[in-house]
């Protein structure tokens, strides 16, 4: 790809950028949220036009203007953003556009087995007539990455795949890209983790506001030269953990069981505290949260905020008790999609902002630009879309939303998806800043340094049940992951 | 009591002079208007006071559920049917269903186009349409501009009335229709276009009206406007009574919905019952007026 | 214990996923028990004939609302190709039955392209576009023939509607047979998948190689040429072409598929939802007829059994 | 250079964001070169009299439409809460206006909130819930009158309708005033930012601690006010209640909603845009009235004037 040009509503989006890919390698594109890499990367899979430039594969110029095109030149793609078709089973997920079957009928039998055994090599353990939407974001994941290699394409773009899964399916799918790379494929790997950087890739480009930076050999580059590329200066520290007094009880969770998804979880959370939850894919954390959020009803549970019961029937109970719940899936829970990056800010504090029932414009403007300036959400005004916005910058304003409701306690369930190593560090700074003020945090990740990083405590759950619960000197990975397989 | 009840069916359908009390049934192309709901309400009079049984049905303006309501009442066991037909064409197999069970069918208000029918108790639009047209011709000295309003297109009645206006059109070359539109048998929706015909023409002498509904509308615009151009229309409704009465509007084409509701099950009985019936029983338009609007009053009571 | 605990929740979710079946059963045994003469096999033919038209409409609705889309114009369809094909099909013109269906089927298809295309190439919402041809399709139909209705068809085309194979009527048998048709393109073609994935998730879709447009315009295609069908059966049935045929008819067709538990907005369906919504329809019409029900209370009592019908289905979601 | 370019890119983003005014002013320059009588002033306060009603639903309807919902009941409930207040109004009664225009305010926002309860609490898809509503308001109207007309309503019930404030008829002012309101209550007070973020993802406004129920609700209970509202001026403007008043409103006050912009899908629209769908309504009945076109034309013209409205507002989309 070579002076690649794009931009959106007379928005500069790419400008000038070159890449090349190898075969048999892995190359590795960098940048901070909003570069343009997914932008890119679509222009490559024919979602959206190039201005400018030209793709050659394989020496020869080719011109993409479809989605289909770019399959039959063998690119396949795992999209950051796009969801898959939610009422299908997997396997029709899979084989989409091209299903087996003679002439017009369909061979579900084909389908089906074909599903499985493309899923049994790849070690992924769902169901091929699971229907989608019963699926956890993780699981959807898997799916996608099932999908793209099983087109046995010369290059596969993989744009943030590891964004839902923890350690055990990564290092599946490093295996995975292990083997396509001995076979001569071609991959383009987009990340914000560092560490999966630097154990799979070949080459690395970097990309910063649209513009070429660089390509390194990933052997010629260290993290901090790769980080300060990116970010434009230099970054200390990844978990910038501070030690803040620990005090009283803030929050303690009794005897929390909704059938079928967790059994009897008990753990109290202090001021001042990260606490940590960790376990694997399907372990029932975000349920937890729901459930203690008011969005699921539990069978049995009691809330006790501040030495006194609470009872918390819906998210508005719970908000009304200053806790705040930063969702998983940002897309589905977090954000509204066609209203503005403002409007999604200030939503839950839509009571504070209005005088009766008014809503006072001027102090609204205030808190959103406050916002937009402390946790640098790259948008171009606070009336833009805010589907319009890159991966990262949508978990931005969804941070953004709950800050400015002062919370006691902030619920933060994968926190740091899709965000960029240099907004990451902002918000285990901003984490830090508000334990430090006497408030609480319980933090569900499943980046294993992250909250080893970050965590006072963790609590491993494993299939619904607490296996225990660790201090920080007993955080080592060996130790989390064998709690959290204990009850499976 | 099951065995009694067969018995009472079997001497329903076998033999209706017997004691079994006669069941008949009657469709109206709708029962939504004022004027099929007076002719519903007299035709159950009457059954009750001939001692029948009569179910009645709500056509909703559409024949193809017409006929599948005589469908229902042929497996239902009616022993005779009253068809106050949607379409004159399209509910002939109403008559051809009954006739094939051997039940007999009184047409009533509309004739509906087929030879198996019965007997026909009610009058023919076109007459309607000539009379006031006629009165409107009278009133303008056959001379002037006037609007028509029509019912909804491709109804019989509407084109049947339609006919009629244009019959005596066609003897007075020097009325001119400045415009015509369908109004769907809606007072509001008379009252829209006349309002925007006034906006447009400033020479109306007159407005027709293919019912009284369309023409009180149509009057309701005129006054508002502060003008004020005669209006005609068809069914003498309460409403259009009264506004005879106050000289709201010229004259009314009475159709005694009544009188052909009590007539048609009297004939549908002696049917029945095996006496021979006319062809045809008119029940003849009647103008209102002024003049004699006291009398309708009273016989609408 | 455990048995009698799984069995209790074998009948919740299949009330959960059969809401509507329970529905139209209860309504069933409720004429029954009223109406002794309600579940005879004639009568129920008599039912399933009066319904085909609106089964018709409502099988074809299903593959547009599936793509997320609506069609307002199957009435106006079924009024223009009932028309034209009266025209042809009347004695005088001397054409066989099966030209006279031909024309039928054919303005029904050439209307269906016309609002396929303008939604899925102009990008016209589907409701506005349906809404126009509603529109311009009466208006034609009224033009062809001066709004006067059209009689004297010919024999052969009279029996579509009006004939019968044995003991079935053949628009039952006619429904039947689309019915099988469309079942096997929904379930076991690619492209049914394409359907279902075009109102799913149209992006996704595009991504992977489907022509969303041309699946998009396909649906409409679909749904007129079945209006264009059930307007020929139900000209046949009145013996006559009518300018107003059909009017109105696309609300009973969208209640069927929605009262059958199709969502509106795409992706998620069924078609023997559909049959059970238009069963629904048909029994409830039958039924409030044969029971003598004033025609006011029949308008409130359809309306309370289109609500609870439905409300069968979504009552297991709302104790989740 | 630099500047021209930068013009033409405003022309374009203009006709993308604003094309249904651009429809709009085509359409009334086509009338006012046609019929010189188009554009006087007594013809336009006409026409926006004649609007009004339709205006007052299709802004209780964007309200519904935004949330992703719909109401099929607003023709019936016009009905219904036309024909209470006339059995309050007759003059015989002897009831105060205001008293007859608060009993037809009631009755709408009380079917309204029955629509509301049973869509948002029982889960009954919108469609199906109103649909219902459409029929049982209807038979209750009928009911209430047994298909008669109510005349002889009380002089000043009849100047809702018929009266004038200086120059403007009242149900003008009534319109305007009550888009007002709305205008402030969708943009400038919190409850409408809720109603928008119901609409574009319920789960999120959900998290955010709204009351999604709640509001969903709302928006009904507003469609039906004004329904009872319009229902009030239209049985005042014709002088006498009537059972089939209202009949079919709900396909234009959703077609002024749709070809305003805003998504049947919920979450994206404007009130602006709705009221340019209804005066594009409006001026073509309005207009096709005063040029004396066929009722068959003018059923061809209305379809195309509808797409063709909204085709102008998508076709920068088709660019892209
Ligand atoms: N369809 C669109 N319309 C307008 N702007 C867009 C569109 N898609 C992307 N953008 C803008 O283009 C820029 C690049 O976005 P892109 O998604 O490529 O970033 P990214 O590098 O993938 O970021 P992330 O790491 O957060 O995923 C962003 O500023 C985004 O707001
Ligand atoms: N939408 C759903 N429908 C049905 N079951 C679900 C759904 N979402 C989750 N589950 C089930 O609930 C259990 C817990 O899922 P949950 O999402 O809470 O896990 P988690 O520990 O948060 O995992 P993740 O790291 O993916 O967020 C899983 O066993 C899963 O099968
Ligand atoms: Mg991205
Ligand atoms: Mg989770």
């Amino acid at each position: 790809m070579q002076g690649i040009e794009k931009s959106f509503n007379s928005v500069q989006v790419l400008q000038g950028i070159n890449f090349c890919l190898e075969q048999g390698s892995v190359h590795a594109l960098m940048g901070e949220n909003g570069a343009g890499k997914s932008t890119l990367m679509k222009i490559l899979a024919g979602i959206y036009k190039k201005d400018k430039g030209t793709i050659k594969i394989k020496e020869s110029n080719v011109d993409i203007n479809t989605p289909k095109q770019s399959q039959e030149l063998g690119v396949a793609m795992i999209h950051q953003e796009l969801s898959p078709i939610p009422e299908m089973t997997v396997a029709e997920n899979i084989y989409l556009g091209r299903e087996p079957g003679k002439g017009l009928f369909l061979d579900y039998k084909e389908m089906y087995q074909q599903t499985e055994e493309l899923l049994k090599s790849l070690k992924i353990q769902v169901s091929p007539r699971a229907v989608m939407r019963n699926l956890k974001v993780a699981d959807q994941q898997l799916v996608e990455i099932a999908k793209a290699i099983s087109l046995n394409a010369e290059i596969i773009v993989m744009d943030e795949p590891t964004s839902a899964i923890t350690d055990k399916e990564v290092s599946n799918l490093f295996e995975i890209i292990e083997d396509l790379k001995k076979h001569g494929k071609g991959i383009i790997y987009i990340s914000h983790k560092m560490d999966e950087i630097f154990q799979i890739a070949d080459d690395i480009t970097v990309l910063r506001d649209g513009v070429y930076v660089n390509t390194w050999k990933a052997k010629d580059i260290n993290q901090n030269t790769l980080i300060k590329s990116m970010v434009g200066r230099e970054l200390t520290e990844i978990y910038p953990k501070e030690i803040v007094p620990i005090t009283e009880d803030m929050l303690e969770l009794q005897n929390f069981t909704k059938k079928g998804k967790f059994e009897g979880i008990n753990f109290k959370v202090k001021k001042g505290e990260i606490y940590g939850i960790a376990g694997l894919v399907g372990a029932g954390r975000t349920e937890l949260m729901h459930g203690l959020f008011g969005l699921d009803k539990l069978d049995t549970g009691k809330v006790i905020l501040e030495g006194k019961e609470v009872e918390i029937k819906s998210p508005k109970d719970a908000i009304a008790n200053r806790i705040a719940y930063v969702t998983e899936d940002r897309k589905l829970e977090g954000l509204v999609l066609e209203m503005s990056v403002g409007q999604n800010i200030t939503l839950p504090s839509m009571k504070k902002l209005s005088k009766g029932l008014f809503v006072q414009e001027k102090e609204e403007r205030t808190i959103i630009k406050e916002q937009r300036e402390a946790l640098r959400i790259k948008c171009s005004s606070e009336r833009q879309l805010v589907k319009l916005l890159s991966g990262g910058n949508q978990q931005k304003v969804v941070l953004a939303k709950w800050l400015i409701k002062s919370p006691k306690i902030l619920i933060l369930d994968e926190p740091t998806r899709g965000i960029d190593v240099g907004a990451k560090a902002e918000i285990y700074k901003l984490m830090c800043e508000f334990v430090g003020k006497g408030n609480s945090i319980i933090m569900i990740s499943s980046e294993m340094p992250e909250v080893m990083g970050m965590a006072d405590r963790i609590l491993v759950l494993s299939n619904g049940k607490a296996s225990g619960e660790l201090s920080r000197e007993e955080f080592t990975q060996e130790h989390i992951m064998k709690m959290s397989v204990e009850h499976i | 009591g099951a065995a009694d009840k067969d018995a009472k069916k079997e001497s329903n359908t076998e033999d209706t002079q017997t004691e079994g009390k006669v069941k008949i049934g009657m469709t109206l192309y709708s029962l939504k208007n004022e004027f099929t709901v007076r002719l519903a309400n007299a035709a159950e009079a009457k059954a009750e006071e001939l001692g029948i049984e009569l179910v009645v049905y709500d056509g909703n303006y559409d024949p193809s559920t017409q006929i599948s309501q005589v469908e229902t009442m042929i497996s239902d066991g009616c022993d005779g049917i009253i068809l106050n037909p949607q379409d004159a064409e399209a509910c002939a197999p109403c008559v051809d269903k009954a006739a094939d069970a051997g039940i007999p069918v009184v047409g009533v208000n509309t004739r509906v186009k087929s030879d198996k029918l019965t007997s026909y108790v009610g009058s023919i639009d076109v007459t309607a349409g000539e009379m006031e047209m006629q009165k409107i011709v009278d009133l303008l000295d056959g001379k002037g501009n006037i609007v028509i309003i029509e019912g909804p297109m491709g109804q019989s009645a509407q084109i049947e009335r339609r006919e009629g206006i244009q019959n005596i059109l066609d003897k007075y070359p020097d009325i001119k229709v400045l415009a015509e539109k369908t109004a769907n048998w809606s007072r509001s929706e008379g009252m829209t276009v006349m309002e925007n015909w006034l906006q447009a023409f400033d020479n109306i002498d007159a407005v027709v009206g293919e019912n009284d509904e369309m023409a009180l509308g149509a009057r309701e615009a005129i006054k508002a406007a502060g003008k004020d151009i005669p209006a005609i229309g068809v069914d003498g409704i309460t409403d259009a009574l009264n506004a005879v009465e106050e000289d709201n509007l010229v004259a009314s084409i009475f159709q005694d919905g009544a009188g052909q509701g009590s007539k048609a099950v009297e004939v549908l009985l002696d049917a029945i019952n095996g006496e021979t019936v006319e062809e045809n029983y008119w029940i003849d338009f009647e103008e209102v007026n002024k003049d004699n609007v006291e009398e309708f009053k009273q016989r609408a009571q | 214990m455990e048995k009698d605990k799984e069995q209790k929740i074998g009948v919740k979710t299949f009330i959960a996923k059969y809401g509507v079946i329970v529905g139209l059963v209860i309504i069933m045994v409720f004429f029954t028990v009223m109406k002794a003469k309600f579940l005879t096999v004639e009568n129920m033919l008599n039912m399933l004939r009066q319904t085909s038209i609106n089964g018709l409409l409502a099988i074809g609705m299903t593959f547009v609302v599936l793509t997320g889309g609506i069609d307002l114009s199957v009435g106006s369809i079924v009024g223009a190709s009932g028309m034209f094909a009266a025209l042809v099909a009347r004695t005088e013109v001397g054409m066989p039955w099966y030209l006279a269906l031909l024309v039928g089927l054919l303005v029904g298809l050439l209307l269906g392209a016309v609002n396929g295309v303008i939604i899925s190439y102009l990008r016209v919402p589907a409701f506005i576009a349906t809404l126009g041809m509603l529109s311009i399709a009466r208006g034609i139909t009224f033009m062809a023939s001066d709004a006067k209705p059209v009689p004297g068809l010919s024999k052969g085309f009279l029996s579509i509607g009006g004939g019968s194979v044995g003991f079935f009527p053949i628009p039952i048998l006619i429904l039947i047979f689309v019915l099988i048709i469309c079942y096997i393109t929904l379930y076991k073609t690619r492209y049914g998948r394409y359907v279902f994935a075009t109102g799913g998730n149209p992006t996704s879709a595009r991504v992977s190689g489907i022509n969303v447009k041309l699946i998009t315009c396909s649906v409409y295609m679909i749904s007129g040429l079945l209006s264009g069908l059930a307007g020929v059966i139900l000209t046949s049935r009145v013996t006559s072409g009518l300018a107003q045929s059909g009017n109105g008819y696309e609300v009973d067709a969208i209640a069927a598929a929605v009262i059958g538990g199709n969502s509106l907005s795409g992706g998620r369906g069924r078609l023997w939802g559909t049959i059970i919504g238009f069963l629904i329809m048909g029994v409830m019409n039958n039924g409030l007829d044969m029971m003598a029900v004033s025609s006011y209370w029949q308008l409130v009592i359809k309306g309370i059994i289109i609500i609870g019908a439905v409300m069968l289905d979504s009552l297991n979601e709302i104790k989740e």
